[in-house]
């Protein structure tokens, strides 16, 4: 029980980090993409080639995965940072589905649908970190998710973030305040594909094999819904969100009701609460984190009596 | 690329898979136009509409082919669709008008939920095996020179025309369809001019589900009648409806054809791998939105600075 | 000295050309109105100059180098700074991170280092730098009197402070040509002749100002050069005593009301 | 917010480590009475179908063990079912759940062979025996000498398949429509080898994606290359798709597939198209009674029929049952390892399939067996195998 209690835990670290870096794009600059599942894939799989075929060493292929997927990013943010809201949103969510696509159809880089198997694990010191060794994998994963939010806290509290979440308020009041919105875009699209990359990385050496199979926009979604049920623009409430989604989606198993109830219940609670949350607080559990006063106190909580209203826009084509 | 048997065959193939999509897309665009969000429970709705038009059509049915058959399965489908019409209007006052003020997300997610409710709970009511529609009519092909079409294609064909082109003609003449148009440009206006704006929505809805269903049903002859049936055909028509640009009925229409004419003649034509099909539809939809961001036939929006 | 000026600056979108063939200058010191009636394609020069929206033909000339077609952050980075008609703050953030925005592009630009090591320092050295942005913000907003409202979001404002913090975070980004769009627009008479004062002030403190504005009486008052603009064209330029004589500009008023 | 994030925190938590001492605390007390056995397979999603069809025909064997008394005729058997989604990583949950809290002794699945993969390398660390009915790729069984199968590999699918095409039906150009996942290309693969290996060739070989419903234009393409037969070794519904569009196109080759076809459902599906079909499946070396025992009561249970994997799930429990009363009678209690020493000593087992054996890597010692579609009632060919690359009948 305990063991499995540790997996869910493992899993929502890993979420977490795809979700803080879906936050940056959504979050901060309220761009909608829906693309993480194809960085994901990107990291995965960059960890699974380089350590199987050519024996590097995991530690390595971890910025390695990263950084394929920031470019990866960087190649899909360019051209596609043009369109707004859904346009946005439908094209990166074709981004994810070739990169899924080329995948399981390169053959002989990837193994196509055969996927890459006995991936070596992870070692630090000379002492592997098994993933049946639950307890020090949980370590490496949230100390990944700790490093995570220390950076992306950093980053959201410096002038850049303060500049991503003006592009997100205006862009065309941030440009004209001389921010390179096109280049903070492109960053913001980079930090978010590097943080799934490096989850997808943890993700090769927990699974030990990867296929294509599982990086659908299904995952994309997920940690989109991640994101909106914490808490857009607030790493603590996206890591809360993350933790809750793997928890609600393994909870007929926690409570050992899964060979009960018809599988199918457990999907349509989910869906339920996606509804019933969407409509009852449309800012997430915690909302938006609230802004920094300037004595660097924490200011009066933000009114968010008609929450949804409050801020969490997305730049939209048509309103 | 063989011969012209070989072109007009995939041309045939083509156009009615595009037809296909530019139905399901009809749906999208009407709701987008007038909501500004992706429903994406629709590939669903055409799932539930399926199934009720399959169990109706069987119940129904005489045993031997003819006119009966054919009355019969029709009917099948005016059932369906009116379930997918109804299903549509519920679904929009439960999970979506409660949120019409909020944020674009919220009625995304909400309707990632419905997605996920319609299509585990078919699973769960009717098994996850396929269910196989059967041809009211005889469908083996008539053969024109090389180019084998099927009775099934022609139907399929018809049957869209005529559906766009009564959809069009609802729109663009009918009281109602201008009442439609007016909501989709501006909302508060609309409710100014006394337009009752909760109404026109809701047979939004109603329209653009049944749309579905028809699709839906049309389709399951060939695909048969499964939970996740709407999930990857829905996405495509909405892609469909992004390249024809989403809003615009007649973009829709032009979205979805070019869109299965591309699929087809993309893997014919160039020898692209097959299984790199959604590939090109994907790359399309990315180059089409790059060039013309507001797509095919769509409007160019302009912020007002 | 001739600070900006335009030389036959078009745009056109498809058929209708909003503005045509327009030259206009901006003096040095001065303030300069713009006006004209609804539509006249003021704010489209406006958008042209500051990289908003690309001309179809014609040049900007700012200092003297040619500016045509830049990005609007590299035109506000060259020194020319604008407000908006509606309004366009950053309405969840706070007033003092509003302005402090207008301070982003003076940090971390460095000419000793690289991109990647300035980058890095303003990453790890982000007290220091935002100390510095927020004494200069806080300076600024003292300036419109604004400072017991720095934590407040800036949707929470009301109206004319809206516009003040508007102002204030243009002025943030230390511009040499400030460019104002309806500044008096929805302010009562006590809020409009302040905002005169403000407008003197910042003029004191060696920026020039360019203002469209419907208020005459605020336009007669303040600017020393109006330039006025009619179905896209330049149809007068003068001292306020010249344009209030010159019979073209009545006409385009009164045949406006005609109409 | 620091109170409302550690109120949210904290009240997980407790929930989370107050659960083990109700949901865990059961299973040791009764672990005499009863022992549990963990399937994994797709529930939902897209493959469904497969998991609730395999996991049916596990279920059925210990329904029927357990109305006999359960093992040594006192100790009931539960089978514990997880859903994998056709996903490793849901897989590996899955895994995770059923040994820590259900403690369960064998596992039969997983359905897919990249679950397979995953779970396999988790199975043999914690020392819990696998069978999987389906997952048919050929590296499965050397993960360790926990994982078994209850279905032949890829490898001796692909094998017979290649000599006999080559061999008996005397095909020289075969065109292939396969799909891109792991059965499928791992059926291609493997037969592509060993009819290229005989001097045939494959003259075309289309791909389509995994959910697609439309294959014209591969057939038309296909069509045009006239190959001498086409191989589509896929699931039932894609096969199903494939040959209703073959006839709309007119296309007058013959087709052949593999053990997917030995889903009975392909006949509801495809109904007369099916004629003429030959394909690879199970072996009914032992044409016996209890092999159609199995399918009627089965089709009773549930309202329609077996697939071979189902079939293959039905005699793993069986083999199971087998170890597990061997152990218990020995030593009184169910040791995973004695368990999995008992499975693997299996010898000439008589299951529904024939007589079940495994080969020191795991995977079963078997033999292929033909068919040919007449009408919609598939006709036993016989059972093949392969010998230093010469095919051989089995008699």
């Amino acid at each position: 029980m305990l063991n499995f209690i540790l997996l869910i835990f493992i899993y929502s670290g890993i979420y977490a980090l795809m979700a803080m870096g879906q936050n940056v794009i959504t979050g901060y600059v309220g761009l909608l993409s829906l693309c993480q599942a194809g960085f994901f894939a990107i990291g995965s799989y960059a960890t699974a080639i380089l350590s199987v075929s050519y024996g590097w060493n995991f530690w390595l292929t971890v910025p390695i995965a990263g950084l394929l997927a920031a470019l990866a990013g960087i190649i899909i943010g360019l051209p596609t940072l043009r369109l707004k809201g859904d346009y946005l949103a439908i094209a990166t969510l074709g981004f994810g589905e070739i990169i899924r696509n080329i995948i399981n159809n390169w053959d002989s880089l990837t193994g196509g649908p055969m996927g890459i198997k006995r991936i070596p694990m992870a070692s630090i010191f000379g002492y592997t970190i098994n993933p049946f060794d639950k307890w020090a994998f949980l370590g490496m994963v949230w100390i990944f998710v700790l490093l995570g939010y220390l950076f992306f806290k950093r980053l959201a509290r410096s002038r850049i973030g303060r500049a991503l979440e003006a592009i997100r308020e205006d862009e065309i009041a941030a440009s004209s305040m001389g921010i390179n919105t096109t280049k903070y875009k492109v960053w913001a699209f980079a930090l978010g594909a590097f943080a799934a990359g490096v989850a997808g990385s943890l993700q090769a050496v927990f699974t030990l094999s990867v296929t294509p199979g599982p990086f659908t926009f299904m995952v994309s979604i997920m940690v989109l819904c991640m994101v909106v049920l914490g808490g857009m623009g607030n790493f603590i409430a996206v890591i809360l969100g993350a933790f809750l989604i793997q928890f609600i989606s393994y909870f007929p198993q926690l409570v050992g009701l899964s060979n009960v109830i018809p599988p199918q219940f457990k999907q349509i609670l989910f869906g339920l609460i996606l509804v019933v949350m969407m409509i009852w607080r449309p800012q997430g559990i915690l909302g938006r984190a609230p802004r920094m006063s300037i004595s660097g106190i924490r200011r009066k909580k933000r009114t968010t009596s008609n929450g949804g209203e409050s801020g969490d826009t997305i730049q939209g084509g048509s309103r | 690329m063989g011969s012209w048997a070989e072109f007009f065959q995939h041309l045939m193939n083509g156009l009615t898979l595009g037809g296909i999509y530019a139905l399901i897309a009809l749906g999208y665009t009407m709701v987008y136009g007038i909501l500004k969000f992706i429903n994406f429970a629709h590939g669903d709705i055409l799932m539930m509409g399926s199934y009720i038009g399959l169990f109706v059509y069987n119940a129904i049915r005489g045993e031997l082919l003819g006119f009966w058959t054919i009355i019969a399965f029709f009917l099948s489908m005016l059932v369906g669709m009116m379930f997918s019409a109804i299903l549509g209007m519920a679904i929009e006052k439960i999970a979506y008008k409660p949120l019409r003020k909020a944020t674009r997300l919220a009625p995304l997610l909400s309707a990632i939920g419905v997605s996920f409710i319609l299509s585990n709970l078919a699973a769960w009511m009717w098994g996850t095996k396929s269910k196989k529609l059967e041809y009211p009519f005889d469908n083996s092909p008539i053969h024109l020179g090389d180019i084998a079409v099927t009775p099934h294609q022609i139907m399929i064909l018809v049957v869209v025309v005529v559906m766009m082109v009564a959809l069009k003609l609802f729109i663009d003449r009918s009281r109602l369809g201008k009442a439609m148009r007016a909501t989709s440009l501006d909302q508060d206006t609309a409710k100014l001019m006394g337009i009752k704006v909760d109404r026109i929505i809701a047979i939004t809805f109603a329209i653009g589900s049944a749309l579905a269903a028809t699709a839906g049903f049309l389709i399951a002859l060939e695909i048969k009648v499964y939970p996740s049936m709407g999930t990857m055909t829905g996405l495509k028509a909405f892609v469909a409806a992004v390249v024809g640009g989403i809003g615009n009925i007649s973009g829709a229409m032009v979205g979805g054809i070019l869109l299965g004419l591309i699929e087809t003649f993309g893997v014919a034509l160039l020898g692209i791998p097959y299984a790199l099909r959604d590939t090109i539809a994907f790359i399309i939809l990315i180059i089409i939105l790059l060039v013309k961001p507001e797509g095919l036939l769509g409007k160019a929006e302009k912020e007002k600075v | 000295m001739t600070l900006l000026e335009t030389q036959k600056l078009t745009r056109a979108y498809g058929g209708v050309v909003a503005v045509s063939e327009v030259d206009f200058e901006v003096e040095q010191g001065l303030i300069t109105g713009l006006i004209g009636p609804n539509g006249a394609g003021k704010t489209t020069l406006f958008n042209n100059i500051t990289g908003l929206d690309v001309p179809t033909s014609g040049t900007v000339q700012f200092k003297g180098k040619n500016i045509t077609g830049k990005n609007a952050h590299t035109i506000c980075r060259m020194g020319i700074a604008r407000t908006f008609q509606n309004i366009r703050l950053f309405k969840e953030l706070t007033v003092l991170e509003n302005v402090m925005l207008g301070r982003h592009f003076k940090v971390g630009r460095s000419a000793s280092t690289g991109r990647l090591a300035t980058a890095l320092k303003s990453f790890f050295s982000m007290e220091e730098e935002e100390s510095i942005m927020r004494e200069h913000a806080l300076k600024w907003l003292s300036f419109f009197h604004l400072e017991h409202l720095v934590d407040e979001l800036a949707k929470n404002l009301p109206y004319g402070h809206q516009r003040e913090l508007e102002i204030a975070r243009a002025l943030a980004t230390e511009p040499s040509l400030l460019f104002l769009d309806e500044p008096a627009a929805g302010m009562n008479p006590q809020e409009t002749d302040a905002l005169m004062k403000t407008i003197r002030k910042i003029r004191s403190l060696g920026i020039t100002v360019v203002l469209i504005e419907h208020d005459m009486k605020l336009v007669m008052n303040i600017c020393d050069t109006i330039t006025v603009l009619n179905y896209g064209q330049n149809i007068a330029q003068g001292t306020p005593s010249q344009i209030k004589r010159n019979p073209l500009v009545v006409e385009a008023y009164l045949g406006k009301e005609d109409a | 917010m620091v109170r409302k994030i550690s109120f949210v925190v904290s009240m997980i938590l407790m929930v989370c480590f107050s659960l083990p001492l109700f949901a865990g605390g059961q299973t040791e007390t009764a672990a005499v009475e009863t022992i549990k056995l963990g399937f994994i397979g797709p529930m939902t999603g897209d493959y469904a179908n497969y998991g609730q069809l395999i996991s049916k025909g596990a279920q059925l064997a210990i329904d029927e063990k357990n109305a006999t008394g359960g093992i040594a005729g006192k100790v009931k058997i539960q089978l514990i079912i997880e859903d994998s989604e056709g996903n490793p990583e849901k897989g590996l949950a899955g895994i995770e759940k059923l040994s820590s809290s259900d403690k369960i002794v064998a596992l039969i699945g997983p359905v897919f062979t990249g679950v397979s993969f995953a779970v396999g390398e988790r199975v043999q660390v914690e020392g819990i025996l696998m069978v999987t009915p389906s997952g048919t790729h050929a590296d499965i069984t050397n993960i360790g000498d926990y994982v078994f199968r209850t279905v032949p590999s890829d490898g001796l699918q692909g094998e017979v398949a290649g000599n006999y095409f080559y061999e008996v039906l005397g095909v020289r150009n075969l065109g292939v429509l396969y799909i891109k996942n792991d059965y499928s290309q791992g059926l291609y693969e493997g037969t592509k080898a060993s009819f290229e290996a005989r001097g045939g060739k494959v003259t075309i070989a289309e791909t389509g994606q995994i959910g697609d419903k439309d294959f014209k234009t591969q057939l038309t393409k296909i069509k045009a290359a006239a190959p001498d037969a086409i191989y589509i070794p896929n699931y039932t519904a894609e096969m199903a798709q494939i040959l209703e569009q073959a006839s709309q196109l007119g296309l007058n080759i013959p087709f052949l597939s593999s053990d997917g076809f030995s889903n009975p459902e392909i006949y509801d599906l495809a109904g007369a198209y099916t004629d003429g079909v030959i394909y690879v499946g199970p072996t009914k070396v032992a044409e016996s009674d209890a092999s159609k025992a199995f399918v009627d009561k089965y089709t009773k249970t549930y309202g329609f029929a077996p697939d071979s994997f189902a079939t293959n799930a039905y005699d793993a429990a069986y083999v199971l049952f087998d170890a597990l009363e061997k152990v218990y009678k020995a030593s009184g209690k169910f040791d995973r390892k004695a368990v999995r020493d008992a499975f693997a000593a299996t010898k000439d087992f008589l299951g529904v399939n024939g007589k079940i054996n495994f080969a020191e890597n795991g995977d079963l010692v078997a033999y292929q067996g033909l068919y040919k579609v007449e009408g919609t009632t598939p006709k036993y060919l016989g059972a093949y195998t392969v010998v230093d690359g010469k095919l051989v009948e089995v008699k």
